[in-house]
């Protein structure tokens, strides 16, 4: 009864780098759920914070261009994994309605900016377009006996005029999916507090105090685990929690997964394709526990 | 502490400016609090974000381009979910900081090559080029430690190339820069 | 009439006593400045305003007629606006043919607690008429040589 | 005619951007003007004598005033030319203060429509006929909505003003919110001890017809003479036999139901009687909890109810009841603050509101006027007040200022001191508004003597934090972010308007703003009238408001009620439709249209006709709009009232 | 005409119970019928109908209140006398119908324009499809389709829909659903334009109130806003502006009501195209209410009705 469904896919910068697992495993669910990604031809950097905070313009501008190579694909719904790619997209889709604005835009592009294309995060297309209910009848290995926090970071669903997504303070995708593919998930009050984003280099201290507090936090509600869908949170999280713990006196032992990475976990895909051997804090311990409860079950019953 | 002249001091063409590039109304803030009680920077700043605001519609523009604040959100939009007056805070705060970029203000010297390093990064390649990134930073700031301690667990990893990304087109993007650049010398 | 020449159009309100009239007045206690155009006729509903009324209004050579109600579920008496609503609508949509610009007559509903709206409305409503000009004016008896230059356009 | 014309300066409210002078010697132009001037108060003594006299001097028999709203001063002048003997409707006025010069400055411009709009209104006046009022017999009942405080304090003044009281109240029980209330401010007296008393007289008041847990159904009717249909809610309980002992409610087993008087802070029987002052002490069963009545097994409250008097088959039944006036105190309703995602939406129990902790702190409530953590009832050492939840926050579309929260929470800071001595509060406030006699002093006092921490700045977010929740917010003065270690959170929600106040407002045909609050007839001169007449308000259903205020407007409107009762008769406005009868083809389309039934057929020499039942008519004018031939006329709205005034503004 | 003879025989039954019967007869030349009124038997045979029985009859009923009256009508006539009936004016037990099968009349301007000046008419055949007509010593030969009247192309109802006595077969609707394309193609000019056409047709109009006195639905009468003082809405001036307003009145006052019999365009002696207004106004309320006058005579017209939730009314965002 479902047609399949298709988007223009933008990676974002960092999926050739430091999030190269997020890239990875949210290809992989995708194709195994038959969701259809076309990547972007030729993209290019969204110009992140640096760029707005130099220019509105010129930000619009770096995302603009981008959109109409997704429009130029013939296709009219984008979708990229990272957070703050969409936030850049979005508040330039939303700048443009602007006539004026548009124009400034156009003249930087030295072609008419396209107005049309819709964009999402995966997460958004995952929850909304495809559906958790949907998503629970994929899932081959539950996650039981996982306990995880789930943390969206600061722009995923902020200011929610311009992300339309979820709720503001207290956003429930993530969790939704968790829940769905048999994990614990511990009430995190923390959700939407910024990790210290892209102060990771120059303001390392910054970064040591927020991300510090949601690993706290986190272990303090119980969790296992993190799950993010930010590839500059979990950066923050997972590659500096050794410099974390230095600064802090802490000794956190936190895996930070990708919500993808879990999925394919779920899904029955195996670790290679997911990437779970990218990231920093070492998960076996979290992993090979997985599902040893359910699995139990299901051989009792 | 400076006794401020409210009458001689307002720059009023500053408050005037800083609304038209932000499309907010400043008079609108009624100095409750809520954006410096959210935000995670405050630390760090010279001068909290609630202050920032009523100094911006004292029309103090000096204090206000002048102060480490600027450099130091993060745009997380705590500030902009969050007010009561559905101010966008964090907006005008990125308008305060091309305002200061415009008149020499030089920052928080980290953060601000870091961000210049990143745009030169993307100018160059069309998309950021992590290690050439850090590169550029290093040797623009001298901080020769920075995040050396991570590679050893992070190259293993496959995570880190010694090459930008080859992509086609990454000239659309420099040209973009240098559009962007001739407009705003106009 | 004393139209300031070049400045202002004849712009014409009929509005309700309790509400429109009320916002009209809120808005005059709240200071919310206003184009000079329009002159308001006040009537008790506008269940009282008989199209007949726009169409002589328009008929006498008025450049745009404003009409303004209590909002529907809150009329005074009920159920005038909500015959007014019928009454107008078909008004509304009656009038290109007689070859007035659809935009010369418009009907709203604000309240007499909505000073701000009203200012908007009028706002627009004048921007509105302004941006259509003066209406075209019925040629008197005396004016033949208008009619025999409309034949021309013919 | 010969028409004199007074352009008021209003001061320099009319002067300052009208050039009045110069509208009078336009005015004099104008057909039918005889005499045209400019005065400084035209509604000042001196003012009205100055139309008086020129009324005699120049034999004038029609006036034109240019000054403010004729919704200001109509009555006024209209007085005026009859104390001249003039009939009263040949006045009109023109409107050149809030229509012209509060809402521009061009002078020119400004002194040009003023001189327009008086131009509009000589020439209407050149059509205006004397009109002379009939009597008519009136209903001396009054019907009051809302049996809250301001509903009981209008209806035993009106009651002890001989009149007979219709009381209808939505819930079990009058008291409204203040019998939820442990103390009140500034002098900390007990709520239920003074307003008690109260509740009881309207009960024995032999001039009061209570009718609890109902609702109003339909009004028809006009001032002097409403029919009101009052729905009683099914209570399942027949109240003329339950004598309120309360054996149902320790019997029944259903002890989940939703306990609304205590705010939800524990739990009630599935019949109750929600506190033991409720008047009238009734039970009633609430039917979302009640086993009999959702699965047909139970019944034991039946069986042990001394009086035999539940019914489980009982139906809403409804009374109608004829009345002279309508007093409105429906009182208000509390902000869902659950919006607030950053207080944490209603997750953490020990986040409530102000009035669960008030029922917290009563003697009379579920804990027993214990202060209790929801969560785990240990009693909390820290707590936090945050004040303007849902008040002045755009954001979530409550702009104004509830007004008596400031109040509340300085007598809860001090009441929790009063009952943990050891405890600590923390107010996070924007600004204090204590303008009420003796207020100020309170919150000082609650600063001052109870050692409350008052903290200028909102709260950002709030968060569990072990044991305890961490309130984040700022302090402005210091200028920093500042957080709290707290037990308990007491947020001071603010008001809006009741549940349903929009669709009673449409029912009694008056106007609401655009938060539901009912519209007074005047901000100043007409705080408890509305504009239809025979309506009243008293209370915050017109606008938040604090317990002295609500009294006093109680008896504002009971004054009023009785104002308008000292009459035997009232005097009909005769602004009504007129049929022609000549005219009149008796075509029925004015009978079809009129929303009050106040045209009949008659039978005029064999032919039908049209007439129109003056005392009913309401003057609307949808017949004269409807009737082809122009034959029924709205006496001072005519088609050639309003046809002079169009052609003297467009004469092509 | 095929069921003149059986319509007569009906009359002359029902004769004897009634004060009259409004019928046709032959008018002052071959071309024209003229109202006929039987009154005695032997008025019967004067009665004619055929594709000449253009008037509205219905027109007179209001008038004639109170008394019996028989009446022949169209199909079209007859949605006039469910609207007067709707409308009270009428009593259903003082009127008697006649109803026959319609297939249409002419139009006499579109005969007058193919004709030109005749000169005397000395006689008229019809045909099947073809007129032929004798004047001035000349045959002229005209297809029936191109004299006859417009309204006729598009009729739905060609059977009288109220009757008590109705002779011969009835017949079927036309195919063809949406009446004369005029209005469409009025309403493709531009309104610079419209308002001039309006000007110059109104100037031409003589202030004679044919089209009033013609309209079945005009049933003010002796009280006719155009000509009262008060209310004073027109003043007595031959003015465009004033004529104007008149045919706005008219058409206003038709709102919901009219049945476009086209009487009011027929019976103008200057010929300007009154109906256009009417249909423009019948066309905005059929997409407003989905109503159309004359059609049930319990119906409410929807100017003297509402909806609390208007379906079709998107209240601009003003």
């Amino acid at each position: 009864m479902s047609v399949s469904l298709t988007y223009a896919y933008y990676p974002g910068c960092s999926s050739t780098g430091t999030s190269i697992e997020y890239d990875m495993s949210s290809r992989a669910i995708c194709a195994a759920l038959d969701i259809t990604l076309t990547d972007v031809p030729n993209w290019s950097c969204c110009g992140s914070t640096p760029a707005h905070t130099v220019d509105h313009t010129l930000s619009s501008a770096l995302s603009a261009r981008n959109l109409c190579q997704v429009a130029s694909m013939g296709l009219t719904a984008a979708v990229t994994p990272c957070p703050s790619c969409l936030s850049n997209l979005k508040t330039a889709q939303h700048r443009m309605k602007n006539d004026s604005f548009r124009e400034k835009v156009s003249k930087l592009l030295d072609k008419p900016a396209d107005i049309t294309v819709e964009t999402k995060s995966v997460l958004q297309i995952l929850v909304e377009d495809y559906g958790i209910e949907k998503i629970k009848a994929k899932v081959k290995k539950p996650l039981t006996g996982l306990t995880v926090a789930a943390y969206y970071g600061c722009i995923m669903n902020r200011p929610a005029e311009i992300m339309n997504f979820d709720d503001r303070e207290h956003p429930m995708a993530m969790d939704n999916i968790m829940t769905a593919l048999g994990a614990t998930v511990v009430p995190f009050p923390l959700k939407v507090e910024c990790c210290g984003a892209s102060f990771g280099i120059p303001r390392k201290d910054v970064v040591m105090r927020l991300s510090g507090k949601l690993l706290d936090t986190a272990k303090e509600m119980g969790a296992m685990a993190l799950v993010t869908a930010c590839p500059l949170c979990q950066m923050n999280l997972d590659m500096r929690q050794e410099q974390i713990n230095s600064a802090n006196g802490s000794k956190h032992h936190m895996p930070i997964f990708y919500f993808t990475q879990l999925m394919g976990l779920a899904f029955g895909l195996t670790e290679k394709e997911l990437g779970i051997d990218k990231l920093c804090v070492n998960p076996r311990t979290v992993i090979d526990a997985l599902g040893m409860e359910g699995n139990s079950k299901e051989k009792s019953q | 502490m400076n006794v401020i002249n409210l009458t001689s001091s307002c720059n009023s063409d500053f408050v005037r400016q800083v609304e038209e590039e932000s499309g907010q109304q400043l008079s609108l803030c009624y100095q409750c609090g809520k954006c410096t009680a959210g935000c995670p920077y405050t630390t760090e700043y010279d001068i909290p974000v609630s202050q920032i605001m009523r100094l911006t519609q004292a029309g103090q523009k000096e204090l206000v381009l002048k102060s480490k604040s600027l450099w130091l959100c993060a745009t997380c939009e705590s500030c902009t979910a969050r007010c009561p007056n559905k101010i966008d805070v964090a907006r005008i705060m990125d308008v305060l900081r091309h305002m200061a970029r415009r008149e020499g203000y030089g920052g928080v010297k980290t953060v601000k090559t870091f961000w210049d390093s990143f745009l030169h990064s993307v100018q160059k390649n069309g998309r950021v080029f992590e290690v050439g990134l850090l590169a550029n930073y290093i040797s623009h700031t001298g901080r020769f430690w920075t995040d050396m301690g991570l590679g050893p667990k992070v190259l293993p990893k496959g995570k880190i190339h010694f090459k930008p990304s080859a992509m086609q087109g990454k000239e659309e993007v420099s040209k973009i820069f240098r559009r962007y650049t001739e407009e705003s010398s106009k | 009439m004393p139209v300031l020449k070049g400045k202002e159009l004849r712009i014409v309100g009929f509005l309700c006593n309790w509400c429109s009239y009320g916002g009209a007045d809120t808005a005059g206690v709240g200071r919310f400045n206003q184009p000079t155009d329009l002159r308001i006729i006040r009537v008790p509903c506008s269940g009282r305003i008989d199209p007949l009324f726009i169409m002589k209004t328009l008929m006498n050579g008025a450049d745009g007629v404003l009409v303004s109600g209590c909002h529907p579920r809150d009329c005074h008496y009920a159920e005038g606006n909500f015959y007014a609503r019928r009454r107008l609508e078909v008004l509304h949509r009656f009038l290109p043919i007689l070859g007035f610009e659809p935009g010369r007559f418009e009907y709203t509903w604000v309240s007499a607690s909505e000073g701000q709206r009203w200012q908007q409305v009028v706002t627009r409503f004048t921007e509105q008429i302004h941006k259509l000009g003066p209406a075209p004016k019925i040629a008197g008896p005396e004016a033949s040589a208008t009619l025999r230059q409309m034949e021309a356009v013919l | 005619m010969k028409i004199g014309v007074f352009v008021c300066h209003c001061g320099s409210n009319i002067e300052g951007t009208v050039d009045t002078a110069a509208v009078a010697a336009a005015a004099r132009e104008f057909p039918g003007v005889a005499f045209a001037t400019d005065t400084m108060y035209t509604c000042s003594e001196p003012g009205q004598e100055e139309i008086v006299n020129a009324i005699k001097e120049h034999q004038l028999d029609g006036v034109v005033v240019a000054s403010c709203t004729p919704r200001m001063h109509e009555q006024t002048f209209r007085r005026t030319v009859e104390r001249a003997g003039l009939n009263r409707y040949l006045f009109e006025m023109a409107n050149i203060r809030e229509h012209v010069s509060w809402i521009g400055k061009d002078r020119e411009a400004n002194t040009n429509k003023a001189t327009d709009l008086v131009r509009m209104a000589a020439s209407k006046l050149l059509h205006n006929r004397p009109l002379l009022s009939k009597q008519f017999d009136i209903n001396k009942r009054v019907l009051i909505i809302g049996g809250g405080v301001a509903g009981i304090q209008a209806a035993l003044d009106c009651a002890e003003g001989g009149l007979e009281v219709v009381l209808v109240e939505k819930t079990t029980t009058i008291g409204g919110k203040m019998a939820k209330l442990d103390k009140t401010f500034p002098t900390v007296d007990c709520s239920c001890c003074i307003l008690g008393p109260r509740m009881v007289d309207v009960a024995q008041h032999p001039n009061i017809t209570l009718y609890a847990y109902s609702e109003i159904e339909e009004v028809s009717g006009y001032v002097g003479n409403f029919d009101v249909k009052v729905k009683k809610k099914a209570t399942y309980v027949d109240w003329d036999k339950c004598t309120g002992c309360g054996i149902c409610m320790t019997k029944c087993p259903s002890k989940k139901a939703t306990d609304y008087f205590n705010e939800g802070i524990g739990k009630t029987t599935a019949i109750n009687i929600p506190f033991p002052q409720a008047i009238p002490k009734k039970a009633k069963i609430d039917a979302d909890f009640c086993m009999k009545l959702q699965k047909g097994k139970c019944g034991i409250c039946a069986k042990v109810c001394p009086s035999g008097c539940i019914d489980f088959t009982q139906q809403d039944e409804f009374v109608t009841e004829k009345v002279g006036a309508i007093v409105a105190a429906t009182g208000f309703d509390l902000f869902d603050w659950t919006v607030y995602g950053e207080y944490g939406g209603g997750r953490y129990p020990d986040v409530i509101t102000s009035l669960q902790y008030e029922r917290m702190l009563s003697a009379s409530g579920p804990t027993g006027g214990h202060i209790k953590r929801p969560s785990d009832g240990k009693e909390p050492k820290n707590v936090v007040f945050i004040q303007c939840v849902g008040s002045r926050d755009k954001s979530v579309g409550r702009p104004y200022c509830t007004g008596f929260c400031c109040m509340y929470t300085a007598k809860q800071a001090i009441l929790t001191k009063d009952h943990l001595p050891e405890s600590q509060t923390y107010v996070f406030y924007m600004d204090i508004r204590a303008t009420g006699k003796n207020y100020d002093e309170f919150t000082r006092r609650a600063m001052e003597e109870y050692n409350a921490k008052y903290i200028r700045g909102r709260v950002s977010m709030i968060y569990p934090k072990g044991d305890s929740l961490l309130v984040r917010g700022a302090d402005t003065l210091m200028g920093t972010q500042v957080e709290v270690d707290a037990d308990l959170v007491v947020l001071a929600v603010g008001a809006e308007a009741a549940a349903g106040a929009a669709g009673l407002a449409e029912k009694l045909r008056i106007s609401y703003d655009s938060y539901g609050f009912y519209m007074e007839g005047h901000p100043k001169l007409k705080p408890v009238e509305t504009n239809t007449a025979g309506v009243y308000l008293a209370g915050s259903c017109q606008g938040p408001k604090d317990i002295p205020s609500s009294v006093a407007q109680g008896s504002a409107a009971a004054s009023k009620v009785l104002g308008l009762f000292s009459k035997d008769k009232l005097a009909s406005d005769p602004q009504v439709s007129v049929v022609d009868i000549k005219r009149c083809i008796g075509c029925g389309k004015c009978m079809k249209t009129c929303p009050f039934g106040a045209i009949k057929e008659i039978d005029f020499r064999g032919m039908k006709k049209a007439e129109v039942i003056e005392t009913v008519c309401q003057g609307c004018g949808i017949c004269t709009s409807t009737c082809p031939q122009g034959a029924a006329q709205l006496q001072h709205f005519t088609d050639n009232q309003i046809l002079s005034e169009v052609n003297a503004l467009c004469q092509f | 005409m095929k069921y003149q003879q059986e319509l007569k025989d009906s009359i002359r039954k029902a004769l004897p119970g009634l004060d009259v019967v409004i019928a046709w007869s032959a008018g002052y030349d071959p071309l024209h019928a003229t109202p006929h009124f039987i009154r005695r038997e032997e008025d019967i045979d004067r009665l004619e109908i055929g594709p000449f029985s253009v008037h509205n009859l219905a027109t007179y009923l209001p008038g004639l209140r109170g008394k019996k009256v028989g009446i022949v009508v169209k199909g079209c006539d007859s949605r006039s006398v469910i609207e007067l009936l709707q409308e009270n004016l009428i009593n259903r037990e003082d009127v008697t119908i006649f109803g026959f099968p319609c297939t249409g009349v002419v139009d006499q301007t579109k005969i007058r324009k193919a004709l030109g000046h005749t000169g005397k008419v000395d006689f008229c055949q019809i045909a099947s499809q073809t007129v032929v007509i004798g004047a001035g010593g000349e045959e002229h030969k005209l297809r029936l389709s191109k004299v006859l009247a417009d309204k006729c192309f598009s009729c739905q109802y060609p059977n009288a829909l109220i009757s008590d006595h109705f002779v011969g077969e009835k017949i079927s609707p036309s195919a063809q659903t949406e009446g004369g394309d005029d209005l469409e193609a009025f309403e493709n000019m531009p309104l610079p334009e419209r308002f001039a056409f309006w000007q110059k047709e109104m100037d031409r109009c003589i202030r004679c109130y044919a089209c009033r006195n013609a309209c079945p639905m005009c049933v003010c009468r002796d009280h006719c806003l155009a000509e009262s003082r008060d209310p004073h809405w027109l003043s007595q001036e031959d003015s465009v502006r004033d004529k104007w307003m008149f045919q706005l009145i008219h058409a206003y006052h038709l709102a919901g009501r009219c049945t476009e019999c086209g009487e009011c365009q027929r019976a103008c002696p200057m010929d300007i195209p009154l109906l256009l207004l009417k249909k423009k106004m019948n066309k905005e309320i059929k997409e407003l209410f989905q109503y159309e006058a004359g059609v049930d005579p319990e119906a409410t017209p929807p100017l003297l009705s509402f909806k609390m939730e208007e379906e079709n009314i998107k209240e601009r965002e003003w």
